[in-house]
Order: C-alpha cells, then sequence, then structure tokens
C-alpha cells in the first residue's frame, strides 16, 4: 500500500539514517511512503499562542496533501509529528483558527482535519502490525533495549492520543517484535530538555544524564528514540552512558535490510 | 494599552482559563526545568490570575520552559501553564528589541552535528 | 419509476396472496396522472386495478396505520425515506404497533408538484417521465419538458433522508449523494426586522381558512382527540368566531408538534392556500439543534424529545433568540 | 410633544406566572419588605414554573397582556427536582418562537427569583415594566390577522 | 348555579390603609356569580372566620374567594373553616391583596383598583374550581433497607427498635459494609470492629430484623406506603440455616488461591471463605469462578468434611418477592480505579498502595496481622509519603470533581497510627489543602502536626518513580517554592471514593434521581437532605455524597425518623392537587411519563366504545395520585390536553389570564 509520507527538514540532512532505514523497512513489511511534493518545514514546534496562524500554514498544507491522496499523513520526526497532530487538531476543532488558516491559504475545498496523521510507529502497529513484522525479523536484536519516549510523541495527550502518558508501551512491544528485551524505565517519558540548547546548555546535560542513568540503572544496554533532536542530545550531551540510536535503525537490522 | 488589556491579551494568547487553577501545585510538582525556572510553573498562572504580568514579562523562566507539556498532562483542573509561560513569551519576543536569540550569538554553538529542528524550532520560539 | 411501480405490485400481490399480509397501504390512481390517493388493498384484484407508484405519490402513508394497523391480520406499507421517520415517530409515540406491520422501503428521488408545474403553464398533463433533472410532460398539446429541482415538492427540494426503518426494500435507482441547508428560508426570516417578521406572517396567517387540512393530513397530530377539540384545554374553538384559537391556531400547533416534527413537509403540501407551514416547525427544529444539539425526529423508535429531557447547562429562555443564545 | 406624554402614561399590562415555592415566596417577601413595583404587574399562582402552558402566554398576550413573565426556583432548586428545566427548554423555544412570529422579544422574560430575592423581585419587576412600557402597546398577538377592510 | 361569597380582609391597616377594603367589597357585589360581599377587620380571628362560616351556611355558598394576605399564610386557615361549614375546602380561593398590593403600593385608587381586579381574578378561578378529596392509600408496615453497611445497619437498627419490621439487603456475603474494613476510626481512633461488630450482632439478633445476605433488589414496583420488591438471592451453595461457621471447609479447600477481596486483594483466600471472623451471617459462601467442584466437577472436598451437611452444589439463584411501606437506600461507595494516574505508579509498584489497603495492612486481622509491612518485601517501612486528593477534585476528566471529604481525616489517622506505633518512621503528606470541619477535627488534625511531628507539605506530586529500590516521590513544596524529591518506602495514595456502581440499577428501579457522579439526588437540598424525591426513598450515607461514619450514622437515624413517621400511619392523606388524565382524550403517547420525576404514571391498556356497537383497546396514562406530587410538568407535555391538573387546571388558569387581561 502506499501512503502519504511527511519527512521534515532534519531527516533530508542529519538524520538521514532515521529516514533512509524507515523507508526500506516500510518497503520491506509492504509499505511505500510517497513523499509528498512541495513540504515545507513545519517549523519543529507547534506555536500555542491562540492568534498563531502563519506558523502553522505549512503544516496545514501537508495535510490538506494527504487530503487528497489516501487521506493519512505518515511522520516519522517526533517534532513534525507533534506539530502536525496538533494542528491537524486546530483545524478540526478550533472554528477560528480553521478559518483564518482557510483565508490564507485559498484552497479549493476548505481544509477541517480530515487527514489521518500517523507516526510511523503507529503505522507499524496499526497498519502493518507488530505480529507480522515478528514474523518478517530475520536477525532478532537480542539486546536489553531501553525506549526513550520523550514529550513530544506522548504530549498533550489528548491531542496525541499516541499512548498511555505516563505508562506507554507502543516503542516496548514494537522491541519485543523485532526480538529484543524491552527495558521499562521511569525517565523514558521525562523531557531530555534539548529545545533550549541554544539557550542554555547546562540544563539539557543534566536532564539527558538523569535520562540514561535511570535506562542503565533498570538493565539497559541502550536506547532507541524517534526523535532526531533527542538523539543528539542524548547522544552529545547524555554523558556516553549508553549508546542511543533511531528505532528504524534497529528494525532495519531485525528485518536485514540495512543498506 | 492599559494594564486590563494587557492581562487580557496575555489570557486570550494563552487560551487557557488560569481561574480554574485550585493552587495544589501539580505542574510545580512535575516539572523537568523546574530548578532552572526562575518563576516556577503555579506561580504563572497565579500571577497571571492577579495581575503581575511586568514580573512575568522580565523573567528569565520563559527562555527555560522545554514546553514538554508535563505540566499540561498533569494539571488535575484543565489549566495549561506551558501555555501562560508561551503566551508570555511571545509577548515578549514580539516587542521591539526582545528577540530571545541574535543571529551572531549562533554560529559559536552550533556543532555539526546540530540538527535543523533546533535551529528552526528556537527560532520559532525565541524570534519574531 | 414505471419498473418500480411493477416490482411494488408483484411485492404486494405476492404478500396478499400467501396471506402474510392482510392489506397493502398504497396509492390509488385517480382521475389523472397527477392526483394519485392514499388507498388500503385487501385483494390482488383491488392493486391490479388501481395501485399506482408514480411522481406524484408524495403523500405520507405513515399516519393511515394508526387505524389499519390496528385491524385484524398483517398490513403492508410502502414508506419513502421521509415517511418512515413518521412512521418511527408514531411508534415511539405507541400509536402503532410495529409487530402488526410490514414495511417496504421504496426509493423516492422526489417528487412533483403539480401545482408548480401548472405555475409553468404547463396544463392538461396525462403522463410524465424524469430522466435525471428533466421533467418531460406530455399534456394534450405534446411534450414538454421541465427542470426537475423547479418542479419538485418544497419538502423534495431540501431532502437528504433515507430509510430508518424496513422489512424489504424496493430500490432500483440510488438517489445521488448531496448537500443541501433546509434552514436556508428560516434563515432568511430571522435575518429580517421584527416589523418584517410580523408583516410576512401576517399575511401568511390571514390566508389561512381553518379547514384543517395541515392538522388532518401532519402524521404528529396523531391525538385520539385534537387539543382544539378539548373542552378542558381552554382553547377550544366555543364559536366559530374563538379570537383566540382562530388567531393562534399554527402557532400552538407548530409548538405542540416540537420536537416530535420530522420536518415531512405534509402541512405545505396540502395547505390550500400556499401557506409555509413548514417554516413554523422548521423553526422549532433549527433553534433545537442549535440549543441542544442536532435531532431528528423519527431517527430512533424509543427515547425521549428534547423538551422531555434538559441538561443542566440549558440556555437561559432570555439569552435565546433568532435561533442564536446570546 | 402630544405623542411624547401620551406614551408616558401608558401603563401596559403585565402578566407573572410565579411557582409557588419560590417566586410566589419571593413576592411575598418584596411585599412584607416593602418593596414597590407597579401595580400593573399580577401575580398568577402555579405549582410549578413547569405548569405554565405556552398555550397560557399566547392566551394573555391574544387577550392584550403587554408582556408576560414568568418566574421560578433556580434552576436546580425546583421544588419539585426538575420542573424548571422543562421550563426553561419550552421557553426558550417559545420565546424564540414568538420573535421569528415578529413579537418584540422584549415582552417575554424569565427570571429565577428564589423565595429569598424579595429585593430581585421587585427590581426585575421594576425592569420589565418599564422595558415594556417602552415598547408600547401589544397589538401583534391581539390581531394576528389582516381584519377584513384593512 | 354558582354562589360565591367574597370576604375582604382589613388586616388590620396593613391592608386599609392603602387599599379602600369598603370599596372592593361593594364593587365585586356586581360581579355575575357574587351574591354575597363583606369585609371585616381580621379575617383570620375566630370571629372573621365566623362570619364566613355564617355566610356560607346562610347564603349556600358554592364558593368562597378571600382577599387577604398571602394564601401561604392562611389558606389553610380558611380551607379549615370552610370544611367546618360544610363546604368542600377546595372551593376556597385566597386574592394576594397584602403583599402583592396593599405592602408595595402608595397610590390607594392604583391599589384598591389592582385589589379589585386581584379579587376578580380569584373568583374567576373559584367558578371553575371542583371539590377535591384528599385520597387515602394504605401503608405496609415493613421497611426495606438495601445496603448493610453502617448506614444500612443503622437504620435498620432504628427502624426496628421503633417496632416495625425490617429487612437488610446485602449484595456481600456479610454485612458491614466498608467500615467493617477499617482499622481505627476518627477522631477518636476506637477499634473500628469494636464498634461496628456489636451492631452487627444485634441486628442478626434483632427479631424484627431479617438479613438477606449476598442479595440483590432485582425490581421494584409499587408506590410509598406500597412497594414490591423482588428480591436475588444469590446461590452461595452453603446452605444457611445448616452451616454453623466452623470453617474447617476453608482449611481443606485445596483451591487456596483466590484473591481475598475484604483484604483488598493483599492476601489469598480459599474457594470456600467466610470473609472475615466476625462475619453476619457467619456462613460460608462459595466463589464459583474458584472452585473446582463448580468448575470441574470433581473434588466435593468441602462437602465432605462438613459436618452439617451444608454444602449444596447444585444450590441455584431464587427470588423472593415482598412488600414494604418505605424503602432506605444506603449502598455505599468504593475508591475509584487508578488506572488513569500512571503519574503515582500505583499499577507498578507493589509499594504505592490506596488508603483503604493500608487500613487492612494496619488491622490486626489483615493479612500482615497488624504489623505494618511494605508488601514488596515485607520490610518495615521507614519513610511512607501519603498523597491527597488523587482523583478528588479532578476536572481534567481523569478523576472526579468532588472533594472526597473523608481523605484529610484518615490521612491525618494514619500518620499519627504510624507515628506512635513506629516512632523511628518518618511521614510525609503531600497535601492541597487540609479540610477539616467538624468537631474535633481540626484539634486531631493538628496533634498530628504538632504532636506526632508528620510533615505536611503544601504542593503535589508529580511523579512517583522508582529508582534503585527506593520509590522517588518528586512533588512541589509550594510554601518554599521547591521541587522535592523524598525517597521513600512506602507511598499511599487517598484514592477518591465514588458511589457503588450498583447504585445505578438501584436508582433506576426506584426512580430515584441520580447526578452526574452517581450520587443519589436528595428532595431539598439544605430541607430534605434524607429524602429522595420520590416518595417513601430514603438517603442513607456515601451513595448520596461523601461523608464520614459520624455523618453516615447520624443521616441513617435521620432516614429512620422518616421511615418511622411513615410506617406509624396506617393510611397516607394524599394531596388532591395532582395530575389526571382525561381517557378518552389520552393518546398513550408516553410523553407525560418521560417528565415525571417521580414515576407516578404508568399505562395501561383499556377498552373504550367507539360507537357502532364496537370497542377498541387503547393503551392510556394513569396517574398514581399517592405518588403524583402536584408539579404539573406532564400537563404541557400532553399534546392532546388530555393530562390536567386538579386545581390549577388549564381552564382555570386561561380564565385567571382572561381576567387579568380585561380591559
Amino acid at each position: 500500500m502506499k501512503i502519504s509520507y511527511y519527512p521534515g527538514c532534519t531527516l533530508r540532512t542529519k538524520a538521514k539514517e532515521l529516514d533512509d532505514t524507515a523507508r526500506l523497512c516500510a518497503k520491506a513489511l509492504g509499505v511505500e511512503m510517497e513523499e509528498i511534493e512541495n513540504w515545507q518545514c513545519c517549523g519543529a514546534v507547534y506555536p500555542m499562542g491562540t492568534d498563531e496562524i502563519a506558523t502553522k500554514l505549512s503544516a496545514v498544507r501537508a495535510l490538506d496533501y494527504a487530503k487528497h491522496n489516501g487521506g493519512k499523513l505518515l511522520t516519522l520526526c517526533s517534532a513534525c509529528h507533534n506539530v502536525i497532530k496538533r494542528t491537524n487538531e486546530d483545524m478540526k476543532t478550533n472554528e477560528d483558527i480553521c478559518s483564518r488558516a482557510n483565508n490564507y491559504l485559498k484552497l479549493d475545498e476548505p481544509y477541517k482535519g480530515e487527514t489521518e496523521v500517523l507516526h510511523y510507529l503507529e503505522m507499524l502497529k496499526n497498519v502493518v502490525g507488530f505480529e507480522n513484522i515478528k514474523k518478517a525479523v530475520v536477525n532478532p536484536i537480542n539486546r536489553k533495549i531501553g525506549a526513550y519516549y520523550g514529550c513530544l510523541l506522548l504530549r498533550p495527550s489528548g491531542v496525541m492520543a499516541f499512548d498511555n502518558p505516563e505508562n506507554p508501551t507502543i516503542i516496548e512491544d514494537f522491541i519485543r517484535a523485532i526480538g529484543g528485551t524491552p527495558v521499562v524505565y521511569p525517565f523514558r517519558n521525562e523531557c531530555c530538555g534539548a529545545y533550549v540548547s541554544l539557550k542554555n546548555s547546562e540544563l539539557p546535560k543534566k536532564k539527558s544524564e538523569k535520562v540514561l542513568a535511570s535506562a542503565k540503572e533498570k538493565g539497559a544496554e541502550e536506547v532507541i528514540t524517534a526523535c532526531p533532536l533527542c538523539l543528539y542530545n542524548l547522544q552529545v550531551n547524555g554523558g556516553g552512558i549508553l549508546p542511543v540510536k533511531y528505532f528504524t535503525e534497529l528494525l532495519a537490522e531485525a528485518l536485514g535490510v540495512k543498506a | 494599552m492599559t494594564k486590563e488589556e494587557r492581562i487580557e491579551n496575555l489570557n486570550r494568547l494563552s487560551g487557557t482559563d488560569v481561574r480554574k487553577c485550585m493552587k495544589c501545585g501539580k505542574c510545580s510538582g512535575r516539572c523537568p526545568a523546574f530548578k532552572e525556572m526562575d518563576i516556577k510553573p503555579h506561580q504563572f498562572v497565579s500571577m497571571l490570575c492577579n495581575g503581575k504580568i511586568d514580573e512575568l514579562l522580565e523573567c528569565e523562566a520563559i527562555w527555560n520552559c522545554l514546553s514538554c507539556m508535563a505540566c499540561v498532562e498533569r494539571c488535575p483542573r484543565g489549566v495549561a501553564p506551558a501555555a501562560v509561560v508561551e503566551a508570555v513569551r511571545d509577548t515578549v519576543v514580539r516587542m521591539q528589541g526582545k528577540n530571545g536569540i541574535k543571529a551572531e550569538e549562533i554560529p559559536p554553538i552550533v556543532d555539526e552535528l546540530i540538527p535543523q529542528q533546533l535551529l528552526v524550532s528556537a527560532y520559532r520560539k525565541y524570534n519574531k | 419509476m414505471k419498473d418500480v411501480e411493477l416490482k411494488m405490485l408483484e411485492r404486494a400481490k405476492a404478500l396478499l396472496q400467501s396471506g402474510e399480509v392482510a392489506r397493502v397501504i398504497g396509492w390509488k390512481k385517480g382521475e389523472f396522472c397527477y392526483d394519485p390517493a392514499p388507498a388500503s388493498f385487501e385483494s390482488v384484484e383491488e392493486m391490479e386495478n388501481g395501485f399506482v407508484y408514480n411522481w406524484f405519490c408524495g403523500a405520507n402513508l405513515s399516519k393511515y396505520l394508526i387505524q389499519m394497523a390496528k385491524k385484524e391480520g398483517k398490513t403492508a406499507v410502502f414508506l419513502k425515506p421521509c415517511d418512515t421517520y413518521s412512521f418511527n415517530q408514531l411508534v415511539k409515540e405507541h400509536r402503532i404497533n410495529r409487530e402488526n406491520v410490514y414495511v417496504i422501503a421504496v426509493e423516492c428521488l422526489a417528487k412533483l408538484d403539480v401545482e408548480k408545474m401548472k405555475a409553468k403553464g404547463v396544463s392538461f398533463i396525462t403522463d410524465v417521465e424524469v430522466v435525471d433533472k428533466d421533467v418531460k410532460v406530455t399534456t394534450a398539446y405534446g411534450v414538454e419538458t421541465l427542470y426537475k429541482p423547479d418542479v419538485v415538492l418544497s419538502k423534495c427540494a431540501v431532502c437528504t433522508k433515507t430509510h430508518q426503518v424496513k422489512d424489504e426494500e424496493i430500490i432500483l435507482h440510488e438517489r445521488p449523494e448531496r448537500e443541501v441547508n433546509r434552514f436556508e428560508e428560516v434563515e432568511k426570516l430571522e435575518a429580517m426586522t421584527e416589523d418584517e417578521r410580523f408583516a410576512f406572517w401576517r399575511e401568511q396567517l390571514s390566508k389561512c381558512i381553518r379547514c384543517n387540512a395541515c392538522r388532518n393530513v401532519c402524521p404528529a397530530c396523531s391525538c385520539v382527540k385534537c387539543v382544539f377539540d378539548n373542552p378542558a384545554s381552554g382553547i377550544a374553538a366555543k364559536a366559530n368566531d374563538d379570537k383566540f384559537e382562530e388567531q393562534l391556531f399554527h402557532i400552538i400547533r407548530a409548538f405542540h408538534v416540537s420536537g416530535r416534527c420530522t420536518d415531512c413537509g405534509e402541512c405545505s403540501r396540502v395547505c390550500p392556500q400556499n401557506i409555509p407551514l413548514h417554516l413554523l416547525n422548521r423553526k422549532f427544529i433549527k433553534d433545537i439543534d442549535t440549543l441542544y444539539g442536532e435531532y431528528q425526529a423519527g431517527e430512533e423508535s424509543e427515547g425521549k424529545t428534547p423538551l422531555t429531557t434538559y441538561t443542566e447547562g440549558d440556555t437561559e429562555p432570555n439569552d435565546v433568540f433568532n435561533g442564536e443564545a446570546k | 410633544m402630544q405623542e411624547v406624554t401620551e406614551k408616558k402614561e401608558f401603563t401596559p399590562t403585565i402578566v407573572a406566572f410565579c411557582c409557588n415555592w419560590c417566586s410566589y415566596a419571593g413576592a411575598d417577601l418584596a411585599g412584607s419588605s416593602r418593596l414597590t413595583y407597579p401595580a400593573n404587574v399580577k401575580i398568577i399562582r402555579v405549582p410549578c414554573s413547569c405548569r405554565v402552558n405556552p398555550m397560557f402566554v399566547l392566551k394573555a398576550f391574544q387577550q392584550g397582556a403587554d408582556g408576560v413573565i414568568l418566574c421560578g426556583c433556580h434552576p436546580g432548586d425546583c421544588h419539585y427536582v426538575t420542573g424548571n428545566y422543562y421550563t426553561r427548554r419550552r421557553m426558550a423555544l417559545l420565546y424564540s418562537f414568538l420573535n421569528y412570529m415578529g413579537i418584540e422579544k422584549e415582552r417575554t422574560r424569565l427570571e429565577w427569583v428564589s423565595a429569598a430575592e424579595g429585593a430581585r423581585f421587585s427590581a426585575v419587576m421594576n425592569d420589565f415594566v418599564k422595558q415594556v412600557a417602552e415598547l408600547g402597546e401589544n397589538k401583534r398577538l391581539t390581531d394576528l390577522r389582516v381584519k377584513e377592510g384593512e | 348555579m354558582q354562589r360565591i361569597g367574597v370576604f375582604i380582609c382589613w388586616c388590620g391597616s396593613n391592608i386599609a390603609a392603602t387599599v379602600d377594603v369598603k370599596k372592593v367589597a361593594e364593587t365585586i357585589k356586581s360581579e355575575p356569580g357574587v351574591v354575597y360581599s363583606e369585609n371585616y377587620q381580621y379575617m383570620c380571628s375566630e370571629n372573621g372566620q365566623q362570619l364566613i362560616k355564617q355566610a356560607i351556611k346562610e347564603h349556600n355558598l358554592t364558593g368562597i374567594v378571600i382577599g387577604a394576605c398571602s394564601p401561604r399564610m392562611h389558606e389553610a386557615t380558611f380551607r379549615k373553616a370552610a370544611e367546618e361549614a360544610g363546604l368542600n375546602p377546595y372551593m376556597v380561593e385566597i386574592a394576594n391583596i397584602r403583599e402583592h398590593c396593599s405592602w408595595i403600593h402608595k397610590d390607594m385608587d392604583e391599589a384598591t383598583e389592582k385589589a379589585v381586579i386581584l379579587v376578580r381574578t380569584a373568583i374567576a378561578k373559584v367558578k371553575l374550581n371542583a371539590p377535591l378529596q384528599a385520597g387515602e392509600s394504605p401503608v405496609i408496615k415493613r421497611a426495606l433497607v438495601i445496603g448493610g453497611g453502617i448506614a444500612g445497619i443503622q437504620a435498620a437498627l432504628d427502624i426496628a427498635d421503633a417496632g416495625f419490621e425490617v429487612d437488610i439487603v446485602e449484595k456481600n456475603a456479610t454485612i458491614g459494609g466498608r467500615m467493617a474494613q477499617l482499622d481505627k476510626t476518627f477522631p477518636t481512633l476506637d477499634c473500628s470492629a469494636c464498634i461496628l461488630t456489636p451492631k452487627m450482632v444485634d441486628c442478626a439478633q434483632h427479631e424484627k430484623i431479617d438479613i438477606l445476605s449476598y442479595s440483590e433488589v432485582e425490581d421494584v414496583k409499587g408506590f410509598v406506603g406500597n412497594f414490591s420488591v423482588k428480591i436475588r438471592r444469590k446461590a452461595r451453595f452453603v446452605d444457611e440455616t445448616k452451616c454453623t461457621g466452623c470453617k474447617i471447609c476453608m482449611e481443606k479447600c485445596p483451591s487456596k488461591k483466590g484473591l481475598n477481596t475484604f483484604n483488598m486483594g493483599l492476601n489469598n483466600r480459599p474457594a470456600i471463605y467466610i470473609p472475615f471472623a466476625q462475619a453476619i451471617p457467619n456462613v460460608a459462601v462459595i466463589d464459583p469462578e474458584q472452585c473446582i467442584k463448580l468448575k470441574t466437577g470433581k473434588c466435593g472436598i468441602c462437602q465432605k468434611f462438613c459436618g452439617v451437611g451444608a454444602i449444596d452444589y447444585e444450590q441455584k439463584d431464587t427470588f423472593v418477592e415482598r412488600q414494604y411501606g418505605a424503602i432506605v437506600v444506603a449502598t455505599g461507595f468504593k475508591p475509584i480505579e487508578l488506572d488513569a494516574f500512571n503519574e503515582y505508579g500505583y499499577n507498578d509498584n507493589k509499594d504505592v498502595i490506596t488508603s483503604l489497603e493500608l487500613e487492612r495492612l494496619m488491622n490486626a486481622a489483615g493479612p500482615s496481622n497488624g504489623v505494618l509491612l511494605r508488601p514488596s518485601d515485607n520490610e518495615h517501612p521507614k519513610v511512607i509519603t501519603f498523597i491527597q486528593c488523587v482523583g478528588s477534585r479532578d476536572t481534567s476528566g481523569c478523576g472526579k470533581p468532588y472533594c472526597s471529604k473523608i481523605c484529610c481525616m484518615y490521612t491525618a489517622k494514619h500518620a499519627m497510627l504510624i507515628r506512635e506505633k513506629y516512632p523511628d518512621t518518618q511521614v510525609n503528606v503531600f497535601y492541597i489543602d487540609v479540610r477539616t470541619p467538624g468537631k474535633n477535627y481540626d484539634e486531631f488534625y493538628r496533634r498530628a502536626v504538632e504532636q506526632y511531628g508528620v510533615n505536611y507539605i503544601k504542593g503535589m506530586v508529580g511523579k512517583v518513580y522508582n529508582e534503585n529500590g527506593k520509590l522517588m516521590v518528586q512533588g512541589s513544596n509550594l510554601i518554599d517554592n521547591e521541587q522535592i524529591t523524598i525517597e521513600s518506602d512506602l507511598v499511599v495514595l487517598a484514592a477518591a471514593i465514588e458511589p457503588e456502581p450498583s447504585v445505578r440499577k438501584v436508582a433506576t428501579l426506584l426512580t430515584a434521581s441520580i447526578d452526574t457522579n452517581n450520587f443519589l439526588t436528595e428532595s431539598h437540598a439544605k430541607l430534605r437532605p434524607v429524602e429522595s424525591p420520590t416518595a417513601g426513598v430514603y438517603l442513607a450515607g456515601v451513595c448520596q455524597g461523601p461523608k464520614d461514619i459520624p455523618e453516615t450514622v447520624s443521616q441513617a437515624s435521620a432516614c429512620a425518623a422518616k421511615v418511622i413517621g411513615l410506617l406509624v400511619k396506617d393510611k397516607l392523606k394524599t394531596n388532591p392537587c395532582v395530575a389526571m388524565p382525561d381517557e378518552n382524550m389520552c393518546n398513550g403517547c408516553s410523553q407525560c411519563a418521560n417528565v415525571c420525576a417521580y414515576g407516578a404514571i404508568t399505562y395501561v391498556d383499556k377498552e373504550f366504545r367507539i360507537g357502532g356497537g364496537k370497542t377498541e383497546i387503547r393503551r392510556v396514562a394513569n396517574v398514581n395520585p399517592a405518588v403524583c406530587q402536584g408539579c404539573g410538568a406532564c400537563t404541557v407535555t400532553c399534546p392532546s390536553g388530555a393530562m390536567d391538573l386538579k386545581g390549577f387546571s388549564s381552564k382555570q388558569i386561561m380564565s385567571e389570564v382572561e381576567a387579568i387581561c380585561k380591559k
């Protein structure tokens, strides 16, 4: 099957391995990720101010494109997912934002949040099915792995509806599907602090060390994430406590599709 | 703008009803950046409620809030402290010369691994 | 439509023959093609001689079931989409025993308004054929083509209803999906000033001759005895000139059916004075939708109406005007 | 000048339906507190505001009342638990509908007045009378239909 | 021919100073139907009443109108006078010319004119009045109490002590309820069992009380004074009349891995069990989900060992149907589920427990015999942290919007007991507010702080997590404006309480109203707090709202007083101003029943003549005058106007409207 895909700024550059492995794995699992045309950067952070419209337009454009191309929009980067999903919710439920955004965009038909935003992990779980992934694994990852969710995938849970915000299980289920042993540790849903790196370099250090130490204490041998920013922060600021990888890298390894 | 109008503006921009706060402090109990915040999450709500906006507009905390939504997630009353923080930050950066990041400050702190999204998001959050 | 008619006839005959039903409620041929009338058929012969289903069968047969379904044996009835709402509403109000009725859902594709056709200068109609939006009318003078949306019944012009109940269906042609705003006319009135609205209604209601056709046809007006004939109600007409009853008949009627009216539009269809009575009922429907959430009477055959339920935070009456809450 | 004086002297007829448990008692309290309101307000006692049939309101207008006001217990305080909730819906729809027919919306009102709100009862009545007086006489529902020869 | 008498009262100068009473009486004389019109200084006085009675007799009056003070003042007085003179008391109408006229107007002419109109309006109404008789309905002198917790027990005892039969229906195998699970009670710290179990025994021994344990209400019919209730007696697979409570079966039962629900699942129990030592009735019950015999047909060990042959694997649910005059609902509460509060780690950490679990852990009859050991490793916890308001006062949708009321006090109790018994333990309490209204309550809480050194922290916990085997409790201390993390061994959550879910079914059966939080609604929040709006149904305990034991017991006794007040009557006088349908007009459409708050309307199929010697069966409404309260909601909803209200009929009100509007 084909599915419209929004890569986002970082995946074309610094996080190329995330993008590459994701596409390869999807293909191996029978899903064709069709990159949408002329996508623009989503802005990497959801603007909460109630009068913010212009900053949401690139997300709406992508959503509208997907609406006419299969009705689903696949995301991979946690930040893109957060921005696009929350913007979509605005278009669905906030009449004011919806009508103003549509006034700007002048689409043939107003966009009202019809597209379903799907994270790659949700795609693996709901479209492919973890059971099917299990069957496709040729190279089981026989390691103890800590899932790092961070904040963007889970919160605000009312909108993101990704998983239980305090006790998520989707990445753990994923780890099991590729043959690994998930390690549950308390800081897997705590923010790594990367967003403020440019204003305060100390805070991200403290936070990422705490995350990795917590994972290590519970027995993890490595940590996986879906977010390029988290990956960068945990790798650079995490004091090298544990190796950090994208979850798709492990998936590629398990499926034996490593480029 | 009168003070009342500025308060009203902040309330509107945040989109959250600060009067719903019951002063339990769960937001601050959970905030991962608590120690770096000179004004704490619960204080943002309380101070907006009490109209102490001059202090809010001058605080450092708006640059340290991680926007991680932990406070929003756990508020038992459906208040969004992070939205108040963002409303204050928006108000500040929209003022003349109050951008949080100056272009010339960037190059020295950027290493080659820094993902684009960090720069993009920082510009979006801190500058106008 | 002819194919549908044939199928209906065939099914009805089979049902009668097998004894599954004792009678069939349908439409009976009139003097012309455009005046079929509701009728009950009890035998195959009656069916063959008189049954018709054509572009003028706008009448809602639900109400006839109140009496007919009380009779011995099962009664079969042909219901168009809009008629099924009235049917459900009557079942909800215990006016019809569902068990005694065999519902055959039939397609509709909108019915024609002969008055509108006549107004277009077409008379002495002998036959009608509809292809898409063209209405080909055979008259004594030849064949004329009318644009269908111009000549359908008002109630059909804004209809998006679907069958809510059926034991079997006879649908040979699908009706295309469409979006219409049935409140457009109400909104137009709401946009007027009070004076303009008053002038409008005064003119309309002054035309009323109190023939009671609206009341007689209305499926929501199913009372054993009408409130206007109830001496204890304080509104019954004691004499023909009773001012109160005469002045406010339509307002009272509209309130009485509010929350129960399915917007079937029969009142306006039968009004000999062409008073747009449906605009009264539709105002209630619109207000109910806006104030208490969308509600379509007759979608279900049980449960409460918006006027027999409430929420603690309902809008205050002083804050409601022109269909908007303050 | 003539017209102004005439308007001033117009005293509207006001029918007030009051529920026995709250609003009628509120009116009694207004009385025992000697809180005045115009004499053209006449009160009809009903057990509960939900006893008020829209027909009564219509009847009042048709008989020449210039304003009709309904008073009941505050929502949640109904002596009969839920009665006033039904009243609220019925009257919301009725008032809106009357306005749709072209009846000035200032002629209809619903107020929740508790047995303790004597002062409020009086204030509400004063206000309502003033509001209706400004509109002048109600003619629309006394002769909704065009008379012959008009 | 109507013969109306009118009596205008001066009320001393109260009316006469502003209203020209003589003129009013004079003007009214010419009203059609009025045959007598008089004025007098004090109509309500003995002499005034005499005047009325005399006039009724002398002039053969068919109805009277009194122009006087508010009917809320003297309507009853004048009705009684009329009755004494042989006139039906409901043929009396009052024109309120004092509160609604003389007292609020200053201008004499204006007030007099208004008084005339008010009297005319009353005349218009009285002409349409019909003589009414207050009905009577018999009272069955037996009460049903639903729920056998402290509320039900107290209510039952009080009612039974007054000499009436009472049945307690309890869905569990024993009475006792939540209170039986508690360790100590605030604010006096007596042992819960020590004060409760004697009451349980009293119930069992009381000749007027019948305990139907392991039973549920299945159906309710009837109305105040005359309820008919069907009760399901669930199969307990043990003959209640034979079992002696010797517990040999519990020892021998091979299936011992059932969760002990009485101990909040903190330890196990056998498939056949008696919930706790002092259970009433002290009779075993078999859990069919757990019993090997009932599941597989093999085993039967308990039957073999039972000395009295009480075990009966074939037992089936049975039904009993009984009649009652009054019903007390005392269905109680349960703590909420904590699935929506994963930030406190309740589901992930054995040592995060609820307060009710702590009660069992501290109880001498609990799983650890009263020694406080933490569940994970049976070690003494050295640092215990309490978290208040878990799910209470929560409008985010995860919890309950209300305050659970009891948590502040029981947490102070727990903190104090722990510090008393284990002085080396550090006890912390995170709180939002400490709410201690009640006699000796705040003193109690302050003792926890001042004498026992409990560390109260104003703030809320954001996260509880496990690190190196310790529970890290991270929260805010708002007074010091800091975020703190406390290494704890045990975390206790004050989970919100909610009504026992079975109350919904009970409420539906009783047509008792229930609010959005599933609490039963009282008839009047202030003045009728123990009565349900459904006549004859009374509310005790937490089913009506969060409350502690003293309040529950007070409410239960109040309920009992209400029930006794009802049951001592042989017959109930009913308000005659009730709704009455005209069957000839009724459609049976059910609209009226939909708005009736009292469930007074039912429908019957009736045969009607339809002319031509034929009849037809029609469904028509039937109002039970004993249940109808006379609000009139149904009259407006009736499309055909078949439903009318006696004493306030549509025609009466219409005629009042006409009289007022007449120009």
